[in-house]
């Protein structure tokens, strides 16, 4: 959680110093939900981030220097200046690199469970994460309904921040909860406290080891808000003061903290600030040194069946 | 007064909210927010009840204007990116397109794209569409290039009595300005000489113009007098303005940003092979994207689409011929 | 209902005499509900039918004769022979021309809903039907979320007969019933016996009348089965015996027919019968003798705007 | 014994379900019953658990098979027709395209689509779309026009580490019959001169390789020799095959079944008069489907597709000039 705030604390000012490749969306806030699902999975699993998932990303073990890398435009980033920044995966540590499109990733990573489960891999999960706002798409829709009727081991993490962009709930659904969703898929779901890590520890990690366990998807809806805009260039003028204000506007990353002080680890707090400052702003050096694409250089062909193929003979 | 491209279509969505209270604005986040990129900005204040946002459902935000079309409303629907329109598209190919030719219906309204490449938006949020769009019979696919024509042109689609595909091209939104908008303007089915010259003809279209029209200045410097004409509309296609030029000039080069498979470049070659075939001084010749997704780094990108470089360097070997 | 029959089973014995144009797919044992949502509606409401609906169709006021013009290949039909059968509609009378593409026809609905709202036209009540399988598009999940959203007076009819062609819908969906899916949308739904005639009544009647009222989108879903093929190409044999001599397999004609009768009203009933006959039969023999499309004759335009528009010039 | 296209579809997937134990079937209807046109018949029983009913779910049908060809295994999902594929389209172009180039991971998928038309089937089951998937980068699409293709090929696209778009065509399902399935075959990529001839090169795919083969047939009636040059697949294209065919005949009749409006036809004759534009003795032809949705009644129909008529008209025309 740390390493992610700092780094996308430090991406923000790199991104205002016009120093970024590309947006910036961050998940400040959104920490605790995220990273609990990271730290509920094991190696092996399947996790398919979306945009507010750097905390989840890391804990699950994404290096932080393949964060850094996409931001600022290195060829070494995992896609090699082809996509980047949100985007970014790494099918070989099982990180799906997502496409824009919403709700595109909940099919996807359903196939990945169904993949494995053909080739007999078993005890995997995965975890998916998404909006309140994308759980409009049909894409969500079809789905959760398609891993329901197999009864993959999949955790959808909805973070219900009460936005989609500027767009508040009330325009975006019409349940009182989207919680209320899971029972028409026929699958099991519970809410959580977004602001509260051990929470969302708690809940995620329940989640998972259902879905390990063979009871099917799992629905997770963590209330929390947002506390930056929608991307850097917004301001998020558009989320109401009482909201804010309320206990859901909480930072997790605060909650945090004084948990860590009650507990007496107050020192290790301020070491463990000090170890992600470093580590960041390492990487953040790495990175810019790095050589960026060149067009030159580039392999230009998007299939890798090229040109004829040999002829086909029967065996 | 300066007035940008963006802030055309703003102003030819509000004239036409006032004009005609039929016409209503659905998207995402266009109410009070004013859209992503501000198109819509104040217009939900102005004219309440009239500029809704939408759920994030391309598909249901599609098949409601076709309803509401069908139903005698113009609706005016905004993609956030003309990239997120595929998911919308099935309403659009096969509802809002059959509608007129299965039931004699009219079905009129307007699909606003906020189209094409800026430097880091990447495969995503870069995409041009005009080609899946004009290839189904029954839409008009408008791209335009300039200032005026965003404004009029948009006022021509929302009024027009078929659903029309309108690309509006992001890298244009901010930079491109004029100092008035038009009260008058060329219909939106007619292409438009933007650069007269007898040498050879530049077919080109939305933000492909300004590159064609670069190149065109870079080439005047060699002694060349390029052509260029901007289709403003793909579908239909102005074939006679394109043969006409060609006539003149006996050389065509078609540009697009969209990739090289069958575009508007491929269609536009194949027209003039085909219907002026004794024009031609030399082989017609296409420039295109590359054949890869729309790269998310810069010199990527500056390298995967055509610029006013490549386009000359294309002109170059047209008039080597 | 009965008209709905005979001229079902009329196309069923013209489609195995090779007079058809196109394929024939029926609503048999469908029809008590589907014309319930057809009597429910009035004049100024809007009807959007699916495949199974000539009950429906018919109930609200869909000329037998445009019928049997569509099926038999007349050019005075509603769709002049460019589309055609279960596709037609006609928008003067209310009734949508459906796409094949399921799912659909739900936010059109919406959308022709919208548009009486904001044209300040008062009371009117959209109607949709479709089948246990199209629940699982994107289309459906939103449209209806954007019916909820909007609060539009939206009846969604789900017939849910088990099967999707041949997929049963334990491999279509995962939740016990499609009717607790309503909640996830926030609005009322209302179960039936698909196969009683007068709880159809009943039940329609009641969401037609919540949704004018202002309740929003009402889902209505009702348990039958279909006594026939997908379409008439198919024997059906895959629907299980034992669901077939279930309640739930019952004829809902035969249900009326008993019913009728012990009302005393048997003699009523053969007139009826009589009366459809003969009206079915004179439909069919009109629309044998009407002059089929001429390609030389056709407008081949897809827009209504031909070739370049006037100058615009600001008034 | 007679095989037929649709048997030659069945016998190749079921020889990819006992050659490679990666293959595994998924659509709607594919399982017990063996799918709409029975292109899976008995492939459920023989191999359980990898013959898949779908849901009504054409997003997540693509969306799973993408997620499973990242996981190493090789899904072959069956659109109940062509049409409805618009619903899977936002995951076909946008995800399983664009795998490959974003990650340099494989993304080996097929994509089988019961395309084209056939009396009395309408504006939504008559669909051919190889034209939007052509476009888009990061895909093959393949259009095979004979039972011994239809086998070799979709064989070859199930083995392929890329995304496949199949195009089978529904008319040639029950009629088009072999002695038996072929044991080697030429490869996918190349274009193939299905007769050869000197007159006029007719380039086509799918079904219109039999009119054009008809039309062909007719014309050498009438003393003229046709060369049909069957594209097999449209997307890579064999630019040279075509060329080579037009330097015998110096002239060339693109024929595609797809709307006019930038097509196969249109790439063929674009890439033939830039690249061909010395061999042509005549301006290169194009002959399409009209530029509405397909007409549900037959009479109509057949006046919009091409028909071996209406090529043998077009071809005389091209030798008249
Ligand atoms: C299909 C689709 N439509 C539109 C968008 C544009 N878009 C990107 S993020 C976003 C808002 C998402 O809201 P939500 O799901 O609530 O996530 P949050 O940003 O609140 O974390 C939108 C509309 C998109 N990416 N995909
Ligand atoms: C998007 C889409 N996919 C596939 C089809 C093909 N199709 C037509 S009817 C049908 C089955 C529909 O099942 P259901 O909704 O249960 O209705 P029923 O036939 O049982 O009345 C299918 C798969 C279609 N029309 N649209
Ligand atoms: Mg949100
Ligand atoms: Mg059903």
């Amino acid at each position: 959680m740390l390493r992610a705030r700092f780094a996308e604390d430090k991406l923000a000012s790199l991104y205002r110093a016009g120093r970024i490749v590309g947006g910036v969306y961050l998940g400040r806030g959104q920490e605790a939900l995220s990273a609990a699902g990271g730290v509920a999975l094991r190696k092996g699993d399947v996790f398919a981030p979306l945009i507010r998932d750097m905390a989840g990303r890391l804990a699950f073990g994404e290096p932080l220097i393949d964060v850094m890398r996409t931001y600022l435009g290195s060829r070494l980033g995992p896609m090699k200046g082809r996509d980047g920044n949100i985007h970014r995966g790494d099918l070989a540590r099982g990180i799906l690199p997502m496409i824009s499109h919403l709700g595109a990733m909940v099919s996807a990573t359903a196939g990945v469970l169904l993949a494995k489960r053909m080739k007999k891999e078993k005890g995997s999960v995965g975890l998916t994460c998404l909006g309140d706002g994308a759980t409009s798409t049909g894409s969500f829709h079809e789905g959760l309904n398609v891993a329901a009727v197999e009864k993959l081991p999949l955790v959808v993490v909805v973070a219900d921040n009460a936005y989609a962009y500027s767009t508040p709930k009330d325009r975006q659904f019409a349940c009182a909860d989207l919680l209320d969703r899971a029972k028409g898929y026929g699958i099991e779901g519970e809410g959580v406290d977004g602001t509260d890590p051990e929470a969302c520890l708690d809940v995620l990690g329940r989640a998972v080891q259902k879905a390990r366990e063979g009871s099917g998807p799992q629905l997770v809806v963590g209330r929390l808000l947002r506390l930056c805009g929608h991307g850097e260039h917004d301001d998020g003028l558009y989320v109401e003061k009482e909201l804010k204000n309320s206990e859901r506007g909480r930072d997790c990353l605060s909650v945090m903290e004084k948990m860590t002080q009650d507990r007496g680890m107050g020192k290790d707090w301020e070491k463990w600030k000090e170890a992600a400052h470093q580590e960041v702003e390492e990487a953040v050096k790495k990175a810019s040194e790095e050589p960026v694409p060149d067009p030159f250089e580039e392999d230009w062909r998007a299939t890798r069946t090229q040109g004829a193929a040999e002829a086909w003979v029967e065996e | 007064m300066s007035i940008t491209y963006l802030d055309a279509i703003r102003a030819a969505q509000e004239k036409a909210l006032r004009d005609d209270p039929s016409v209503f604005i659905y998207g995402q986040d266009v109410g009070k927010f004013g859209g992503a990129f501000k198109a819509t900005k104040n217009l939900a204040e102005k004219y309440p009840g009239r500029v809704i946002d939408s759920p994030i459902s391309e598909d249901a935000m599609v098949g409601l204007a076709v309803g509401a079309a069908m139903e005698g409303m113009k609706p005016v629907v905004e993609m956030q990116f003309a990239d997120f329109s595929t998911v919308g598209l099935n309403q659009m190919l096969n509802h809002a397109a059959t509608t007129y030719w299965r039931t004699g219906r009219p079905c009129p309204m307007v699909l606003r794209l906020p189209s094409g490449g800026t430097p880091g938006s990447g495969p995503f949020h870069s995409q041009s569409m005009e080609t899946i769009y004009s290839h189904y019979p029954g839409l008009v696919v408008m791209t335009p290039a300039t200032v005026e024509d965003a404004y009029s042109m948009l006022l021509e689609a929302i009024g027009m009595e078929d659903p029309v595909v309108f690309c509006e091209h992001k890298l244009l939104y901010y930079h491109l300005k004029a100092e008035a908008l038009p009260s008058e303007a060329v219909p939106a089915f007619r292409a438009h000489v933007a650069r007269p010259g007898r040498d050879v003809t530049c077919v080109a279209y939305s933000a492909m113009v300004h590159e064609a029209l670069a190149a065109a200045e870079e080439l005047a410097g060699e002694g060349h007098e390029i052509e260029v004409v901007d289709l403003r509309t793909v579908k239909p296609l102005d074939t006679d303005t394109i043969l006409a030029s060609v006539a003149r000039t006996g050389r065509l080069l078609a540009v697009g940003e969209s990739w090289p498979w069958g575009g508007a470049s491929a269609e536009v070659v194949a027209r003039v092979a085909s219907e002026g075939f004794e024009l031609l001084d030399a082989p017609p010749q296409r420039l295109n994207a590359k054949d890869t997704p729309i790269p998310y780094h810069p010199n990527l990108w500056a390298a995967h689409r055509p610029t006013a470089v490549r386009i000359a360097a294309a002109l170059r070997e047209v008039l080597r011929y």
